[in-house]
């Protein structure tokens, strides 16, 4: 351990780099989980002074010609990814999922956390010359509320009222009690635009770069804005961002030299990219993770804790990181609180695959018929992977599996919500509070697995009024630890966001949220000399 | 021809061989010469290597076929040895080449006038301008219609004995020495032969070019070649004057060749009981457009053999196809002894089906290529009589030996079997059925003249021994004359004469019976001649 | 060599097309035995991704750490067996309707001949990506599209066939003779048009082949965790920049087999054709 | 000939109008829903209503067929349900691109492939007549984007020749066009040689047995000529369908070489548009691809009428 230290320094203080540090990390006996932590963190201590000027090439996954400048509208990462580099959000997110300063500079929340007061950052113009204003923040908070088909709605039908208290100041009224609404504002769909913003194909706002060209599903560029706030970021002259949805095509770009950044690199050829000696890749722990649910209503088959139990302990977790994820992933514990997450509960014993206390617990259940889960490749690439996987270790067990292949189309409308047993996915929230919450909370519409336990619940909403840090996160460890044991729902991995660059490259660091810095890498990257 | 004055030698042909590949030699020891103004007539029955033989003097073989002994020497030059251009050169314009189809032989991309300066402006030694000048004035002088613009039309807007005297204006075009006329006007009609030969021979008499004169028609070559050399299997028969070898043959073969034509026709004894089919004032056309058959009658008795002649297009075939059921009557009657037949097929019974049989023109496409004769044969006999398997082969070996055929053949496919043997495997197929009239559509006309002689013989012997009754359709009055007790003659779709042979082919002959039956070469030197002015004489 | 001659039918075999069948065979065989031969099952993980070849795995392990030589052969099932049935199908459907039309003349065959000209009218793989975007990618939707696309063209040639052959003389008499629809065609037409028949299933079948291939790589054909070839192009794909050989595995088995078939498609057309030179 | 080219017209126009029902039809059938499908896991009741109602998804399809094709017909394809972009706008360039592609690739690939094939036809036989064959069998049977990838990997990866990605914008000039759709155009080019190629040389060779080629050679004209001058015209029938077929299908099929080297064709679009259920941009691609395909089987069928002087000049 000594030695890892004494490594670590040496790579912190610029003496040796870090393709050396790994190589004497791993010999120095640090396994491959060890040494993904230490990268990470090794990575944000290589200081270097980013360099001003160049052109960014990207090349991004996750774009449609039914893309849009309206944040509202934003579902991937291109939309996101080009959209953070023209619009800032209220409040920014940091590396390790902590609410930061960003157009508003601080906030308060009156006792009882229903009412929050935010202040915001003076000086600040639009693309277009206009100052930003409170006006201008209640009418891009109000986008997303009410009739809207905003992607937030949801978080923001929390909120009651927003009103004006000075140009620079402004109060949000909530419905109920929420000790960490400022993470509600950090939703990747609120950013500030100028008041009264229909048309949004100038993309005006107050980021460190302008549009210069949007073509949809094709390719956005963006030119450094002169005016910009910020001091911090928004290195280079101009970036130009492809679409390039193919996975092969994106790294063929990446490798020939055609782009500089690629998000998505699959954990299956990560590896390969990694042995080239220009390419680095950029690995986030954040919170997307793979689900089935288990169908608690009253005559369903997993009403039978028993059931559950002997699927929990049936099901390989580490074969699904290792051969789904290559690696690039870790066991999931039936919570949706990833490692990286402050509120994270360590103490709950981890679930492995246990094959007699699963045939214990089969047996227990006295549940003797087949059941069957339902996959589709619309949910995430490998759902249907890791049915199989699953299939294979429970008929192990003795529980006899059939993995019904869904089509893509339909899959959200017809299967997700609707099936006993259906793998799909979700995103990470910003905190683990809404997590919970929108996927376990009792009267959550996107409860899967129709978890309907009331003392979870309650948990949830003392949770959400505590303003005491260390008690909140003690009430979140017991919810937690408490789902897990029910089961509520199988959770066997969280996959890594894993990005790749090339040497030129600098200032590209992971982000626990998701990939390409949380999307701002736009702003954030520098181009070395 | 005795006017024509030949010249200096021009080609010499000496010990010609020519062999498949690896395989058998389908010309052996072929020699002739051909003089300045000559024609020879090469004469033979298919497979008689005729054609190769006209080819080769193009230092041309088929492919898979190569010239391996012999000498080829044109104007004092080795064809064998030419270089691949000195062989271009040859071809067009030293011998020039017609061959039987002309509708074939053009391509039908191209306007005839295009094709006729082909070869002229590809040494580009003539103008575009005076190639087309001697083009025009060959399509006149080969009396083709509108001379001017003839050359504008494509191929296909252009009747057959057109094309094929456009044909020989290509092959004049670029003057050569000698042509080769291959089968030139076999795919004509009789009427229309006559004009084409003429002015054939027209050509190249006023031309002066030598000429080699391929066919099977000892009578057409007779109007046309000095001299005549008989082929058979690849090898020289008789080689002479033409006047020699019509009315003085030395050879066996040549003499039957020769004596065929001069047999008389055959007497069938008068019958009066009711006719076995009877056709009355049948109309008939394909999709209601164009009447084929315009009001037919006519009956055969039992016993009898009828001929119905015509030209290609008058509708003879179709009127076997109206009696067949195959093609709806659309009005008249056809009474099959006595009661009336359905006009559709499949409104016929089964025993009026058996009772009316078929024989074809071609043996190739009418028998199934992947049936045994077994199969073929037998059919009829299991499908009309329900016998058992071992009955119908008895049948089938029975019928196999009344058409002289080895009764090893039983198991053979048709592909195995020479044309004539194919052809009685077609009558044995329809005698399976034990009918009372078969239909013979141009039997003899795909077949070389004696295997053809023989057919008729048969049918003959057969119709004496089982008293079956024939329609004989055909385009050729030779056979009319030698096998029909009734003729019908027919022109667009209409009986123009009729009766017993004897009545029609004798004075006062129908104008159209007339033309017909003069078009008809005969072997005598000065047939063509005689014909052209009495053409003339009745046209004038 | 020369006097060491294969012989086919009565026929003499080129090497071409010797080979050819030579690889059929070795293929049909693996896709038979596959079970069998494969060292390993098609879907289970034996060691890590992308692991090179070497004595146990011949061919290496791919993407998920599956041994590629036992896919490649699992493969073969799928992949020929898919497109085998997919052509089964159409020519079952295209030469019963193409007959049909062909014989019974009139109404039905206007109406067969303009419905499917009608679909050749249309892009076959727009009218495929509809119909399965409609009713999804499972297997049996996929292999009855792909079969009904293609019958279509089926259609045309069984019908011309049959147009050609029925107007030949054999076929008059034995309708004459009063013989069935059904012996008419079984008996008189369908023996003498199996040639080229047997010639057209060998090139549908390799357009089949390379179209399953082709909608796999997009995506909507076979799906995981099957092997099939062009799904196993699609999944290793990724690494051919990275001088991996995986993916040409997988599509130099669709190459030989393509190549093979073409081959003994070769031959056949010619010694049909030589046997109709005979006849003229 | 009037009448038969006014009958495939006619035909035209009929086919044309079956796909728009078969399209139409298709993408209204297609399951789930467009609304869900853009919100995923996001969706909730409100805010699906209110999306729905949006996207006029409530009313009966057979109005909206109606309302489609009048409006269609008038050139207005309507806007994008997931972005509201002008449908016509949002095709236009993808069309260009589309059309630029397929264009560079026929422009190259066409008289290649018609003078290979005349070049084997004349020296059948010959060793560069049987090379060209394998090659081209062996292109034939490679699925193109394996040679879309290997192209990547050599002369984009290895030699850094040209560039992997193919991603033209509006403003890129001709040139560089050119540059940056090299590999595709190398790729389609691969793929349509073959076929063309050897419909050529089969079409050309089986007029070769024809009594007038016999001819031709008789007359003393040389090979090339005859093949070329004899034979060509009249293979043209199926050779010119070859060729529109192979238009058709760089037009049409291109689906897989654009996502290859993610070139913005309409082939991607539509794709798009499908996985997200946008009906409109997925009829107005479906259209197009549709219209171009039938509209080039016509102008074949039309030159191949044009081309055969039976038809051309009837007796």
């Amino acid at each position: 351990m000594s030695e890892i230290e004494f490594l670590k320094n040496l790579h912190n203080a610029g003496r040796i780099n870090r393709r050396e540090f790994l190589g004497r990390a791993a010999a120095a006996g640090a396994g491959a989980a060890v040494l993904n932590t230490l990268v990470l963190g090794a990575d944000a201590y290589a200081a270097e002074t980013p360099r001003k000027g160049g052109l960014l090439r990207l090349g991004v996954g996750g774009g449609s010609t039914t893309d849009s400048l309206d944040p509202a509208s934003w579902n991937d990462t291109v939309p996101t990814a080009s959209g953070n580099a023209f619009y800032d959000p209220l409040i920014d997110v940091s590396p390790e999922n902590k609410p930061l300063p960003g157009l508003a500079v601080s906030w308060e929340a009156k006792p009882g956390a229903t009412e929050w007061v935010f202040n915001l950052r003076r000086g600040v113009t639009f693309h277009n010359g206009k100052t930003f204003s409170a006006d201008d923040a209640i009418y891009s908070i109000n986008m997303h509320r009410g009739k809207t088909k905003s992607g937030a709605a949801g978080s923001f039908s929390a909120i009651t009222d927003v009103k004006k208290l000075s140009d620079t100041q402004i109060i949000i009224t909530l419905k109920s009690a929420d000790a960490e609404f400022p993470m509600v504002l950090t939703d990747y769909h609120c950013r500030m635009v100028p008041a009264g913003t229909t048309d949004f194909s100038k993309a005006i706002g107050t980021g460190c770069f302008t549009l210069e060209s949007f073509d949809p599903g094709v390719r956005i560029k963006g030119r450094h804005f002169v005016n910009s706030w910020r001091t911090d970021r928004g290195f280079v002259d101009a970036f130009d961002m492809t679409v390039i949805n193919d996975s092969s095509a994106r790294m063929n770009a990446l490798i020939s030299g055609q782009v500089d950044i690629v998000n998505r690199v699959d954990p299956k050829i990560a590896n390969l990219i990694k042995a080239k000696k220009n390419l680095e890749l950029v690995q986030g722990r954040g919170g997307w993770h793979a689900v089935v649910s288990l169908m608690q209503d009253k005559g369903s088959m997993f009403e039978n804790k028993d059931l559950r139990l002997a699927m929990k302990y049936g099901i390989d977790r580490t074969q699904v990181v290792k051969t789904l994820f290559g690696g690039f992933g870790t066991v999931g514990n039936d919570t949706p609180i990833p490692r990286s997450d402050p509120y994270y509960n360590p103490n709950i014993a981890q679930a492995s695959f246990d094959a007699d206390k699963a045939k214990f617990h089969l047996k227990k259940s006295g549940f003797a018929g087949g059941l069957t889960m339902q996959a589709s490749e619309a949910a995430f690439n490998g759902a249907v992977d890791m049915a199989t996987l699953m299939q294979a270790s429970l008929t192990k067990v003795g529980l006899k599996i059939d993995v019904k292949k869904e089509p893509a189309d339909g899959f959200w409308s017809n299967v997700w919500l609707k099936g006993a047993c259906v793998t799909s996915y979700w995103a990470g929230r910003s905190t683990a509070t809404q997590m919970l919450d929108v996927g376990y909370g009792p009267t959550a519409p996107w409860n899967e697995s129709h978890y309907r336990n009331p003392k979870f619940g309650q948990l949830l909403d003392s949770a959400r009024a505590e303003l005491d840090e260390p008690k909140r996160k003690a009430i979140l460890f017991e919810a937690q630890a408490l789902m897990s044991d029910d089961v509520a729902s199988l959770v066997p991995a969280f996959r890594d966001t894993v990005d790749a660059h090339n040497d030129k490259v600098g200032g590209h660091t992971p982000h626990a949220l998701s990939d390409l810095d949380s999307s701002n890498i736009t702003s954030k990257a520098w181009l070395k000399a | 021809m005795s006017e024509r004055i030949p010249g200096e030698v021009i080609l010499d042909v000496a010990h010609l061989r020519i062999a498949v590949s690896e395989g058998p030699v389908l010309v052996d020891d072929i020699s002739f010469t051909l003089r300045r103004g000559e024609v020879l007539g090469l004469i033979g029955e298919s497979g008689a290597g005729k054609s190769t033989i006209g080819l080769a003097v193009l230092g041309y073989t088929r492919s898979g076929c190569e010239i391996t002994g012999g000498n080829l020497m044109f104007e004092g030059q080795d064809i064998r040895t030419m270089t691949p251009a000195q062989r271009r050169a040859l071809r067009g314009n030293g011998i020039a080449y017609i061959s039987q189809s002309a509708a074939a032989s053009f391509n039908p991309a191209h306007t005839l006038m295009r094709q006729v300066c082909e070869i002229p402006l590809r040494d580009g030694c003539t103008t575009a301008a005076e190639a087309r000048a001697r083009a025009i004035s060959l399509f006149a002088e080969l009396d083709l219609p509108d001379p001017e613009h003839f050359g504008n039309r494509y191929p296909h807007q252009v009747s057959g004995g057109q094309l094929q005297r456009a044909m020989a204006a290509m092959a004049m075009a670029a003057k050569p020495d000698i042509i080769v006329f291959d089968e030139p006007t076999t795919a004509l009609d009789v009427t229309t032969q006559v004009e084409v030969l003429a002015s054939f021979r027209k050509l190249i008499r006023e031309h002066g070019t030598a000429a080699i004169y391929i066919t099977h028609d000892l009578a057409v070559v007779a109007q046309i070649a000095d001299d005549i050399m008989v082929l058979r299997h690849g090898r020289m028969v008789e080689h002479g004057r033409s006047t020699d070898i019509l009315h003085n043959p030395q050879q066996d073969y040549t003499r039957r060749l020769v004596a065929d034509r001069a047999e008389g026709h055959a007497q069938f004894p008068a019958q009066d009981e009711t006719p076995l089919l009877e056709i009355s004032h049948v109309v008939a056309s394909y999709s209601g457009l164009v009447r084929v058959i315009d009001d037919v009658s006519f009956a055969v008795h039992r016993g009898d053999t009828l001929a119905v002649v015509g030209e290609s297009g008058s509708g003879k075939s179709t009127l076997a196809r109206v009696i067949m059921g195959l093609l709806p009557r659309e009005a008249g009657d056809v009474k099959f002894h006595g009661a009336s037949l359905p006009p559709r097929l499949k409104h016929r019974t089964v025993d009026q089906l058996r009772r009316v049989q078929m024989i074809y023109q071609s043996p190739d496409v009418a028998l199934n290529p992947n049936q045994t004769l077994l199969q073929i044969i037998g059919r009829p006999v299991q499908f009309y009589f329900g016998r058992s398997r071992s009955e119908v082969r008895d049948r089938v070996l029975e019928l196999l030996r009344l058409m002289e055929l080895p009764e090893s053949f039983i198991d053979r496919k048709p592909a195995a079997l020479s044309g004539g043997q194919k052809q009685r495997v077609g009558i044995a197929r329809a005698l399976a059925a034990e009918p009372d009239l078969i239909i013979c559509d141009e039997v003899t006309s795909a077949l070389d003249q004696l295997v053809g002689e023989e057919i008729l013989r048969l049918l003959k012997r057969l119709q004496d021994e089982l008293g079956i009754a024939y329609l004989f359709i055909t385009h050729d009055l030779g056979t009319v004359r030698r096998i029909a007790n009734k003729v019908a003659v027919m022109l667009n779709g209409k009986f123009v004469a009729g009766g017993l042979t004897a009545t029609v082919f004798a004075p006062p002959l129908h104008p159209y019976t007339e033309l017909l039956l003069s078009s008809v070469p005969e072997m005598r030197a000065d047939w063509l001649d005689e014909v052209l002015a009495h053409n003339r004489r009745i046209a004038s | 060599m020369n006097s060491f001659q294969i012989r086919l039918g009565g026929h003499r075999l080129s090497w071409p097309a010797a080979i050819g069948l030579l690889i059929i065979l070795v293929f049909i065989i693996a896709a038979i035995f596959a079970p069998l031969l494969a060292p390993f099952p098609e879907a289970e993980v034996v060691g890590d991704a992308w692991a090179e070849a070497d004595g146990t795995h011949w061919l290496g392990l791919d993407n998920l750490g599956r041994d590629i030589f036992s896919r490649l052969l699992f493969g073969a099932r799928m992949s020929i067996g898919l497109s085998l049935l997919i052509t089964c199908i159409s020519f079952t459907v295209g030469i019963i309707t193409g007959f049909t039309a062909a014989i019974a003349k009139g109404w039905v065959d206007a109406l067969l001949s303009r419905v499917v000209d009608l679909i050749l009218a249309m892009p076959t793989l727009i009218f495929a990506f509809v119909v399965l975007s409609v009713l999804g990618t499972d297997l049996p939707v996929l292999v009855v599209t792909l079969a009904l696309l293609d019958s279509v063209k089926v259609f045309r040639l069984a019908r011309a066939l049959a147009m050609n052959i029925s107007a030949l003389e054999y076929v008059e008499v034995a309708r004459v003779r009063g013989e069935g629809l059904w012996w008419v065609i079984t008996r008189e037409i369908l023996p003498n048009a199996t040639a080229p028949l047997i010639a057209e299933f060998g090139l549908r079948f390799t357009f089949a082949f390379l179209f399953v291939a082709a909608l796999s790589f997009l995506g909507l054909g076979v799906q995981p965790p099957s092997a099939d070839w062009g799904s196993m192009v699609r999944d290793y794909r990724d690494v051919i920049a990275l001088d991996l050989a995986a993916p040409l595995y997988p599509a130099g088995a669709i190459a030989l087999l393509t190549i093979a078939i073409n081959f003994v498609v070769d031959w056949m057309l010619s010694i049909h054709s030589r046997g109709h030179g005979e006849g003229a | 000939m009037i009448r038969l080219v006014a009958l495939r017209l006619v035909f035209g126009l009929v086919t044309m109008w079956a796909a728009s029902v078969l399209i139409f039809g298709g993408t209204e059938l297609l399951p789930g829903d467009l609304a869900t499908a853009i919100l995923q896991n996001s969706a909730t009741p409100e805010n699906l209503a209110e999306l729905r109602a949006h996207l006029g998804l409530d009313r009966p399809p057979l109005v909206r067929y109606g309302e489609w094709l009048t409006r269609a017909a008038h050139g207005d394809l309507g806007t994008s349900l997931s972005n509201d972009r002008d449908v016509v706008e949002e095709i236009a360039p993808r069309l260009r691109n589309t059309v630029f592609l397929a264009g560079f690739a026929a422009l190259i690939a066409v008289p290649l492939a018609i003078g290979l094939g005349l070049l084997a036809a004349i020296w059948q036989a010959s060793v560069f007549d049987r090379v060209i064959n394998f090659v081209t069998l062996l292109t034939i049977s490679v699925p193109e984007y394996l040679v879309g990838y290997l192209l990547v990997k050599y002369f984009a990866v290895r030699w850094d020749l040209f560039p992997a990605l193919a991603n033209v914008s509006p403003e890129t000039d001709l040139g560089g066009r050119i540059y940056l759709t090299a590999l595709p155009v190398v790729t389609l080019v691969l793929v349509v040689v073959a076929h063309m190629m050897r419909m050529t040389r089969a079409s050309v060779l089986s007029i070769m047995a024809s009594p007038y080629i016999e001819m031709a050679f008789l007359k003393g004209l040389s090979k090339p000529r005859v093949v070329v001058r004899h034979a060509f015209p009249n293979a043209l029938a199926p050779i010119i369908s070859v060729v529109a077929l192979n238009l058709a299908y760089l037009v049409v099929g291109v689906v897989v070489v654009e996502q290859v080297f993610v070139y913005p064709g309409l082939g991607q679009l539509m794709v798009d548009a499908v996985s997200k259920h946008d009906l409109p941009v997925v009829q107005a691609c479906g259209l197009i691809f549709a219209g171009a395909f039938i509209m080039l089987n016509m102008i074949a069928d039309i030159m191949a009428i044009l081309s055969n002087p039976r038809l051309r000049r009837p007796r």
